[in-house]
């Protein structure tokens, strides 16, 4: 009888598809995954550690570094919560701007998120289209506040940069142009055949798992729960616009694809509300006490990053450090159903499910 | 916080109050500036530094570190001291959640998740056990979310009633996050539940000498990565997970990080 | 969906159609790229405008500035000068806290970002190193965090 | 080169074959050279971008940069690599791509070596490729290598049988497997040409050849994302450069063969614009169908390995089989 022996490879953590420094020890007999067992820590920088001698303003350029694809809601959800402990008003243009801002941001990343997620898949063009428009979203943010992925540009109780003047017809420009370049994206790819046959019910889970394992952002939409912060739990502005939420139906890598392009869309839409409603004078920086003191007690606020619910719990004993900063970060609570999906899969669906969770490393080690 | 500490502080921003900046850069000349060093324990290391020295060379700056670090742990101590007298003055820091609402002056109007909150309690009591809860409070920081503490050894049960009760039926844990207080350990987590939109934090207090909390995997599968974070960076430990291994730090990691008493392996840092 | 194959024909139609589209290639090492005003760069530093009030030694988040003042030569002045000045860009993020922080403005970032160095000790720049670096600084420095204008941190 | 062929082989007439041959490689280093120029430049046209423009003018001499690169670089063999192997892999590799253009026809009389079974040649030997390529994988002791070796061997194989059966079709309408017979054949106007009658044979002969080549839609063996460079992540320098070069060979012989066999050779698609020398159709043919591919490579993302066999094996045989099934009735029925 032939004596057959399982091979245990290393997928990463230095691999071109693992979207940062991960890796899954992964038990092959022959293509198929038998068992797979993440390891991961190598981007893990101490945040929460370092948050504890740091005072408020000081932390923000580190949040910048957790989800380095998304920064902007980062940055807002950390100053959402000292702003709510403090009871501290934001001025509507600071509201506004920082709205335009995050929506600019999740368009960027779903864009980033796309271009990678097929050039996983075998497509080499799609990467360089999503780069190029998203370079166009890179330019504003330079403009707006001096950085191109590393923003720092929220402060407790507003924001540092006023818009430039044309700044807001820069940005009315590039989302209307961006609708018929989404179009072309569908032309490229969505139709592809043989992107379909790769990733149509590949790793599928159902709504109760996606909710038993925590799961949040499109990949608990795209199982048929309809569960979007920004309507569920409404925070800024968002109540003030009217947008839908995508929801797939039988929670696979192709449902999520389309969860994400069609967030992309409804993101743009409010956009183009946030424009023309975008007040003419108005400050940008509310009355700040001048050493932020939050009061004694505890707080855990919540918001929808483009990879989910994006948490930040503060323990606060009334000095200007926190006394305990948490993150809940969405992709470190995504990947905990990766070795689920994984076993009895080939080599090639370890990629394409990885990509369709969409997460990044920054943020799983945090 | 210390008393004399906290002393230091009025006094410190009084001095800068009432100066214009010129003026400030005159009281900055060394009679305010050694008072200022000492007293005000250096939270952020560079604090502490005075401008009058010439430029500091490697093993110096790693000297006022190890002070600073020093100056941090006699602070840290004097409050461990404080807080464990009973504080009865009205200290700024949380102390017990519900002396604070006890003695606000005119109790505020009863929050609308007041209701909910008994309920709850009432509900551990009955299924779960007489003294599973310990205290519940309404936290209007956080707009009025009923926070309860449960005891170690009832968390397991007053979880799996959490979760599968009708009226409770918080089937989406959000967020599990270890607390280092000092005094004691402590493991909050939140929880939702999806179809009532209803949010919970429960607190579950643990010793620091060996501290350990039941692991509610089995009930939710979120938990799984998140006790393991909290086992790694705080050294809590988790009866009943499935393979509480190390997370985040090198499986050969001595010590827990987030601790407040971690030694940090590189001064430098 | 359509019958088979159309999603293959589309896709190649887009990429034939952005053979002919305009190219995007920047000629960087040969053409500067200009940054837009705000953008955060290498800081410039102006040592006589310095009061040596340490506010930006205290905020920065990662202590990489390193400063020491003497007292004033002159005798009837009083406060303090500048004597010496580090910044070390090995573990500088850029983040733009000490510019905002700075009362009177002796410290403020250009638009100039090219750092690469041979050795790491020439990350190290020193006082007269900072003041030379000054071609295309920032016009609108907007420090909302200086004393003045809303408190000292 | 017809005209040697009989005669009593003296020392000149080796020298004449031994300049032939070196006028064969000549032709195509030159080709690969400026194909993967091309190729870079065609992708990067088609990704908003410009492509390889700084070494040379118009970065034309990239590619020699690229090949000098690589005769500099070290190439470093794995400790515990099978040495023997290891050395011989590539070498396996790159031999029978340059046996196989012997016999491509670029004209009436410019042909090297006339076989009247000229496409069984030509199958045979790139046979051999896919051992060198299974031995490369093996010897090189990397989990990865090995691999993206099994991979290219269960693809090549389970592809050959589709494309040799793609061309029986082919066989049967000129009664022969000499390649210049069958473009002799196909003389007259375009519609005379092979790929219009055998349109089901042309189809399953090119899906056929991009596995082949291991290109998108097909690149199973070295996908980057999943495998990382596969059968030659090991290998470095110049032995990388065998593999490179016997790659782009390949390209250059299927697009001949595929000009030979479907379009009609030097022909051109209407006999009055036979002024025109019968290498410049062959040549123009040629360029079309390499662009073709690169086109491929730059759209396409790439199929999962079971659904590549599945389609060998469920799809692209019966399509040829069929395909004879129906050359056979055509001929019946029209002669």
């Amino acid at each position: 009888m032939i004596r057959t022996e399982e091979l245990l490879l290393n997928v990463g953590p230095q691999h071109p598809s693992t979207h940062g420094v991960f890796r899954i020890i992964v038990k092959l007999d022959g293509e198929i995954i038998k068992e797979a067992t993440p390891v991961m820590g190598y981007l893990h920088r101490g945040t929460e550690k370092l948050a504890e001698d740091l005072n408020f303003t000081q932390i923000i350029p580190y949040t910048d570094r957790m989800d380095y694809v998304s920064a902007m809601t980062n940055n807002y959800v950390l100053v959402h919560a000292v702003e709510k402990m403090m009871g501290l008003e934001v001025p509507e243009r600071a509201e506004f701007l920082r709205l335009i801002v995050m929506e600019l941001q999740r368009v960027a990343s779903h864009m980033v998120w796309w271009g990678t997620y097929l050039l996983d898949i075998g497509a080499l063009s799609p990467f360089l289209y999503a780069f190029n428009d998203r370079e166009r979203i890179l330019q504003l943010f330079n403009e707006l506040c001096g950085a191109r992925l590393t923003y720092n540009y929220m402060r407790v109780g507003g924001v540092k940069w006023d818009a430039p003047e044309g700044w807001i017809a820069k940005v009315k420009e590039f989302v209307r142009s961006m609708h018929d370049k989404l179009a072309e994206y569908d032309d490229l790819a969505s139709g592809n055949e043989i992107l379909l046959s790769r990733i149509k019910g590949v790793g599928a889970y159902d709504a109760q798992t996606a909710i038993d394992y925590g799961l949040s952002g499109a990949n608990l939409r795209s199982t048929g729960v309809k569960w979007d912060l920004r309507k569920n739990e409404p925070y800024s502005l968002y109540s003030r616009f009217e947008f839908d939420v995508p929801v797939g139906r039988n929670g696979d890598c192709y449902d999520r694809y389309l969860v994400r392009m069609e967030e992309m869309r409804q993101s743009l839409r409010i956009l183009e509300q946030a424009l023309e409603q975008f007040p003419e004078g108005g400050e940008t920086m509310g009355k700040v006490p001048r050493v932020i003191r939050p009061p004694g007690g505890e707080i855990y606020v919540r918001i929808e990053s483009p990879r989910g619910e994006i948490g930040c719990y503060i323990v606060s004993k009334g000095k200007a450090e926190p006394f305990r900063l948490k993150f809940r970060r969405p992709s470190f609570v995504n990947l905990q159903i990766l070795p689920k999906l994984l076993v009895g899969e080939s080599m090639t669906n370890l990629v394409t499910i990885l990509g369709g969770i969409d997460i990044v490393l920054g943020e799983v080690d945090c | 916080m210390s008393e004399e500490e906290k002393r230091a502080g009025e006094q410190e921003p009084a001095i800068e109050a009432s100066q214009t900046p010129p003026e400030q850069a005159r009281a900055e000349a060394p009679a305010a500036e050694p008072a200022a060093s000492e007293e005000k324990p250096a939270s952020a290391p560079a604090e502490g530094e005075a401008p009058v020295r010439r430029k500091e060379t490697d093993e110096e700056k790693a000297a006022r570190r190890k002070a600073a670090l020093e100056a941090r742990e006699a602070a840290k101590a004097a409050a461990a001291l404080a807080a464990a007298k009973p504080s009865a003055a009205a200290a700024p820091s949380t102390g017990t959640e519900a002396a604070e609402t006890a003695e606000a002056a005119p109790p505020p109007p009863p929050s609308p998740n007041q209701p909910r909150l008994d309920r709850a309690v009432q509900l551990l009591r009955e299924l779960v056990a007489e003294d599973a809860v310990e205290e519940a409070a309404i936290n209007e920081l956080n707009d009025d979310l009923p926070t309860l503490v449960v005891k170690n050894e009832r968390w397991l049960e007053a979880a799996k009633l959490f979760r599968s009760h009708q009226e409770l039926n918080t089937n989406y844990l959000r967020n599990v996050s270890g607390v280092d207080q000092e005094t004691h350990m402590e493991v909050v987590y939140h929880l939702l539940s999806m179809d009532s939109g209803h949010v919970y934090a429960v607190k579950v207090r643990t010793d620091r000498e060996r501290p350990s909390v039941p692991s509610v995997t089995p009930v939710w599968q979120t938990a799984n990565w998140n006790e393991r974070e909290i086992y790694d960076l705080l050294g809590i430990d988790f009866p009943g997970h499935p393979d509480l291994r190390r997370i985040m730090m090198p499986d050969d990691w001595v010590g827990h990080p987030l601790r407040k008493d971690y030694v940090p392996l590189d001064s430098e840092v | 969906m359509a019958i088979r194959g159309t999603g293959i024909v589309k896709g190649l139609g887009v990429t034939l159609r952005t053979m002919g589209a305009k190219k995007v290639t920047l000629k960087y090492p040969d053409v500067p790229i200009e940054m837009p005003d705000r953008f955060r760069g290498i800081q410039y530093f102006e040592p006589d405008k310095c009061i040596v009030c340490n506010q930006c030694a205290r905020i920065c988040p990662t202590d990489c500035i390193t400063l020491t003042g003497k007292p004033n030569p002159d005798p009837e002045k009083k406060g303090k000068v500048i004597d010496t000045f580090d910044l070390n860009f090995e573990i500088c993020i850029l983040c733009d806290l000490c510019t905002e922080v700075c009362p009177t403005e002796a410290i403020v970032m250009t638009n100039n970002f090219e750092l690469a160095a041979y050795s790491r000790d020439d990350l190290f720049k020193d006082r007269d190193w900072l003041y030379g670096n000054n071609r295309n600084i920032r016009e609108d420095n907007n420090n909302i965090g200086a004393p003045q204008r809303g408190g000292a941190k | 080169m017809q005209k040697f062929w009989n005669d009593q082989v003296s020392w000149g007439l080796a020298g004449i074959y031994l300049l032939g041959a070196i006028a064969v490689l000549a032709v195509v280093i030159v080709f690969v050279t400026y194909a993967i120029y091309f190729e870079r430049k065609v992708i990067g046209w088609m990704q908003y971008r410009r492509g390889p423009n700084r070494t040379g003018p118009l970065g034309l001499l990239q590619t020699v940069a690229d090949v000098a690169k690589l005769l500099i670089k070290e190439d470093t063999i794995p400790a515990k690599a099978d040495k023997a192997l290891f050395i011989l892999a590539p070498a396996l590799a790159f031999v029978p791509s340059f046996l196989v253009l012997a016999i491509i026809p670029y004209g009436l009389n410019l042909q090297f070596a006339d076989l009247n079974v000229g496409f069984l040649y030509y199958v045979a030997l790139s046979g051999i490729t896919t051992i060198a390529i299974v031995i490369g994988g093996w010897s090189s002791n990397n989990k990865y290598a090995l691999l993206g070796g099994m991979r290219s061997a269960a693809q090549m194989i389970s592809y050959e049988v589709p494309l040799v059966l793609s061309v029986v079709g082919i066989a049967m309408m000129t009664e022969s497997l000499n390649l210049r017979d069958i473009v002799i054949h196909q003389e007259g106007y375009f519609w005379h040409w092979n790929f219009i009658p055998q349109i089901i044979g042309f189809a399953v002969f090119v899906v056929a050849a991009i596995s082949e080549l291991n290109r998108t839609p097909f690149d199973l063996p070295e996908a980057e994302s999943e495998l990382v460079a596969g059968y030659h992540v090991e290998y470095s320098g110049f032995r990388f450069a065998f593999f490179m070069l016997t790659e782009y060979i390949y390209v250059y012989a299927i697009a001949c063969l595929a000009t030979i066999l479907f379009l009609g050779g030097w022909n051109p698609p209407i006999p009055q614009l036979d002024f025109i020398p019968g290498l410049l159709w062959f040549a123009l043919k040629f360029a079309f169908i390499v662009f073709f591919l690169f086109w491929i490579r730059a759209t396409l993302p790439r199929l999962r390995v079971d659904q590549l066999m599945g389609m060998a094996w469920k799809v692209l045989l019966p399509l040829a089989i069929a395909n004879i099934f129906l050359t056979a009735l055509g001929i019946e029925w029209w002669g």
